[in-house]
């Protein structure tokens, strides 16, 4: 048997493989094809203090090998989440991390605050990259001092385990790694989407509501293995890879590269077994090298 | 009715005309309980532009033969390559998904009104009323005399009025304009096709306090309710068309 | 007659398509495939001061939509540019431009007033981009000052057509954009290559020699569409859309955002005559539209 | 010789053994003239994980018949999907590219060393030797009986000689170990294959004085000049594979 857990901090995971949060709903969407509870964990939606609508239709553009959306968040808010989804969700036999948003540091302080108090939720991932807001999002973290600022305000109220999910529309995502590393985050996560946009030829007009998206998907593989090594390099602390996972060879790369563990997002909408597929996938590649242990091939390109 | 993920063999690929085709699937096991209304994410293997599933109407069961029927519109590159799918050869779907169409009540007239592409789930729908025994008054709309498909499959299920646009066949015009819209009696409509068409059909509607079900057929991520990308705007607030709907109640939305 | 000329100041090109450096060679290498001289423009290979070896091989890896690259600059340097090149391709009855390249903001003057000297050639494209070199490169792009002295130190030395091409790799495009512009950039091209990485799951290690590549490709397309939007917004030079251009609808996005012409890079190496064939349909579409110059179609999305 | 981009009809996909298939093309035009050595970049229609085309020998021409041969070995997605065109289907191909082997001179002789994949090249240069008044030492390699392939057409060309490493049918071992290398007389050495088995070659090559063209196998992004990414080391710098190769005399590589 191949030794598939990593963990964070004390938190353990039986495997590496995390679904991505707004791209899984809240795990039941997918009762029917898998028993989620084999997962290593679920990041679920996207959450706000309060409920919102989202952008306006349409949200959604294919792109080559990619899709670009901008849902903006829709969700039914924190008190929603913890009175309905949270007793649900909280019987799964895995790590439920709940992925959150606000537009003001307060915001997130105060549903960091509502999470801790959450038994069955062992930690947040705090998003700092949604590209797809008008205010908050992506603007956290893509700005040094605001990623510190709202990493260190969450840190200070928040007692469980801590990821901060990084904006790869940056110049340098190493300086933003280290910086939430010293504020103390117990894992980084990356990368979120890339600023992108489409414009809808026929109809001579962009194919988004908002006219810029978040661009997810294999097309965005190589710039996320790109920083998940980089970051992987310069941080001490556990580095979950995302961005383009499909396949076993996809989630390997990550691995390869320097992630501890990886999230799979857009590749649930086209194959809702995906995660559970490439799981299995690396435990063979695993035994068919000989090794014992998922620890030894993280970041064996570096060896 | 648990959602399944399975790859389906091709009993048939029957070319209707230059941008119609019908695919008719059946698997080894027995094919789960639909209704009419719901519909399949397909997947489009060999086509580099396709990298989302393509969201397709169930539009014909036969249980006996444990088999169903798509009904495709060649609109782009995944439905064109779907098209030249053969007998034998596999297609990758996840299915039955969605809400679908509710029943009239006891002694009330159904109507289905589908333009083009529309009739899709209006056949599914009509064999449907039949065997809950209700008979409908059928609508179809279409361009052109070559653009008629399947028209003789619905004889058997209810009365047919027909229409085209340049009045090469059935009455001249559009499907909304069709005199039996008008005179005809009926409680309850089912209406599937081009937004416009939708959007007349439901304004009539609401004119005359005819309760109406419209299809909808927006852009889908997932199609099972994870992406939230497919939403319309309702009473309710923004809701997912793949599993608050494809079938919503005109009074919902917000047309 | 559609009009599709655009210009550059008072530099003419005849059409907006052109050929993205170091994709097209020095444009004989497409002879045998279509009349070069069609096109609005070619962009010659990236010269350097010095001849350059460029980087180990294997420099290219495949990936979803798009291709990694680190070639790394691989030229003769500019004498063999102007003694062997030059005459030849000074006969191309198309505006030939040469991208220069430098690890010194000196090498990049030394190479402007060179050019500057070769009377057929009536434009540099200034690239403070490429991700594939050790020196210079992409630091000049992805640095705001580096930025404006290279930029400046060439205008002050360059007298003909001065585009700039940016780098991608950055948080905010329109800063720089705009940097260039005031030290006297006449246009600004965009998008270089994405930083990106893959590695080689069979053999355990990097694809590339060099870990790092440049992604390019339709993968990409969607962030170029983005950041050319941006950046057209701002400036009032002329912008020169590049990234994953295959087709005429690739090369309408761009246009339709607001570039006045458009580069074809990686499609080349795909179809060689993809320029020629989307030239083609640009010209179908507008005359379908009923378009009678394609500048009204040139940011039409914002109108 | 002008390069061309055209749509090739397939006459005939011949499938080897489970690994091995040959393509037999033909266009409306003529056929270019072509040699040994050349190769042509094959477009991948259907296939989303392959974006570049995929470089492939000429592996045998019929002028008479104006059409030529493909032999291609399904190594990954790109050739997986080439293995499945059928008769009258239609290969896009940019030909022919790269420099070709070279002649030996007046009363040379020549031999040809193979393995696997890599007697691709050297049917058409053994006919092309015949042709010229040559007549070459075969030398085929492969790794068992089952891997055989193409045998049979290289008998009437010149002497052949077989391995197989598992010895299950001619010479026990690898092509290099094969006692013809050693005690034939031969002075011009035509090699392809792997890469290990073309660096011992040149290496017994070298020792003995001589002379060895082999064809590599680079990584390809354009094949005809424009991207430098197939590029080999070389004693005159970075020569590129696909216009100063495929074919090099091993005194320019710094193996
Ligand atoms: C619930 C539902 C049921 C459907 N049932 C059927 C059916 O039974 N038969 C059928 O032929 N079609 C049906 N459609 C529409 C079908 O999904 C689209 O025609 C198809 O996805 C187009 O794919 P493509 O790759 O061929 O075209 P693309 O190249 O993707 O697009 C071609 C054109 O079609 C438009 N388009 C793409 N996707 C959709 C979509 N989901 N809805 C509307 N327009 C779209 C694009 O904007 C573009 O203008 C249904 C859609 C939905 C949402
Ligand atoms: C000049 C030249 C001539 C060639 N002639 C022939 C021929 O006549 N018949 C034939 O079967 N093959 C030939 N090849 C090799 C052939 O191009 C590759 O096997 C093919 O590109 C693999 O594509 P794929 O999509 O099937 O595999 P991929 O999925 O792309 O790769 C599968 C494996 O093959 C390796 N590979 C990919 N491309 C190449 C390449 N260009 N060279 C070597 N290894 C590669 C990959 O690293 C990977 O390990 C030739 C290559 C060159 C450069
Ligand atoms: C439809 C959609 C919704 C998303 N919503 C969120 C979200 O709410 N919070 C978040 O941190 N990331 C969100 N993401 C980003 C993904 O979690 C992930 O970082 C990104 O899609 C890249 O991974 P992928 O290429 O595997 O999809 C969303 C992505 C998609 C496609
Ligand atoms: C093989 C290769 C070599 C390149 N060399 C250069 C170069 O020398 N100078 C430069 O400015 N850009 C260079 N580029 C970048 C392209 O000009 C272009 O900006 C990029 O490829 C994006 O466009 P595309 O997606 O259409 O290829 C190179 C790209 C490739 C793929
Ligand atoms: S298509 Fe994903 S939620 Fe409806
Ligand atoms: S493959 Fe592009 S230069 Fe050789």
């Amino acid at each position: 048997m191949v030794k598939l857990g990593f963990s964070i901090g004390d938190l353990q995971f039986k495997n590496p493989v995390l679904t991505a949060s707004g791209t899984f709903g809240y795990g039941s969407e997918f009762d029917d094809f898998m028993d989620v509870s084999l997962l290593g964990g679920i990041i679920v939606k996207g959450t706000t203090l309060e409920p919102r609508e989202g952008n306006l239709y349409p949200r959604m553009a294919e792109t080559p090998s990619g899709i670009l959306n901008a849902v903006g968040l829709q969700n039914k808010g924190i008190d929603y989440f913890e009175k309905q989804i949270y007793p649900r969700i909280s019987t799964y036999n895995t790590n439920v991390i709940v992925n959150i948003n606000g537009s003001y540091i307060d915001d997130y302080v105060a549903l960091a605050e509502r999470i801790n108090r959450l038994e069955k939720i062992p930690a947040i991932e705090l998003n700092i990259s949604c590209p797809n807001v008008k205010m908050g999002g992506m603007a956290f973290g893509t700005s040094l001092n605001s990623a510190r600022e709202v990493t260190r305000a969450v840190r200070n109220v928040y007692s469980k385990k801590l990821i901060v999910k990084l904006s790869p529309n940056v110049t340098n995502i190493v300086e933003f790694a280290l910086a939430v590393e010293e504020e103390g985050a117990d894992s980084v996560s990356l990368i979120n989407t890339l600023l992108g946009m489409s414009v809808d030829v026929r109809n001579m007009k962009p194919a988004l509501s908002t006219i810029t998206g978040g661009l997810s998907g294999p097309a965005i593989k190589p710039v996320a293995v790109r920083m998940v090594w980089q970051v992987a390099k310069a941080v001490r602390i556990p580095v979950i890879g995302i961005g383009g996972i499909l396949n076993t060879d996809d989630a390997l790369e990550f691995l390869l590269a320097g992630a501890s563990a990886i999230q799979v997002g857009t590749a649930s909408f086209i194959d809702p077994q995906a995660s559970i597929k490439l799981l299995e996938g690396i435990e063979k590649f695993l035994t068919a090298r000989g090794f014992s242990d998922i620890k030894e091939i993280v970041g064996y390109i570096n060896k | 009715m648990a959602k399944r993920i399975e790859s389906l063999k091709i009993l048939e690929n029957k070319r209707l005309n230059n941008e119609y085709f019908t695919l008719e699937l059946s698997g080894n096991d027995t094919i789960p309980e639909m209704k009419p209304g719901q519909f399949a994410q397909v997947k489009v293997e060999g086509s580099p532009e396709t990298f989302l599933r393509r969201p397709i109407s169930i539009h014909d069961i036969d249980p006996q033969k444990n088999s169903f029927k798509l009904l495709i519109q060649i609109a782009g590159k995944g439905t064109e390559t779907l098209s030249k799918l053969r007998m034998g050869d596999y297609l990758n779907i996840i299915y039955p998904l969605g809400n679908s169409f509710s029943l009239p009540k006891n002694g009330q007239k159904p109507l289905l009104a589908g333009g083009g592409c529309g009739i899709a789930p209006l056949l599914f729908m009509a064999r449907y009323l039949n065997n809950h025994g209700f008979e409908p008054v059928i609508l179809l709309g279409f361009r052109n005399k070559e653009r008629i498909i399947e028209y003789e499959e619905y004889l058997d299920l209810g009365e047919v009025f027909l229409t085209t646009e340049d009045g090469s066949r059935g009455e001249r015009g559009f499907l909304t304009d069709h005199p039996a819209l008008k005179s005809l009696h009926y409680d309850m409509v089912y209406c599937c096709g081009p937004d416009p068409m939708m959007k007349a059909v439901a304004s009539l509607c609401s004119e005359r306090g005819i309760t109406c079900e419209v299809s909808l057929e927006n852009l889908m991520g997932c199609g099972i309710g994870a992406c939230l990308c497919c939403v319309v705007d309702t009473v309710r607030g923004n809701l997912c068309t793949c599993t608050d709907g494809p079938v919503f109640n005109i009074k919902e939305l917000k047309w």
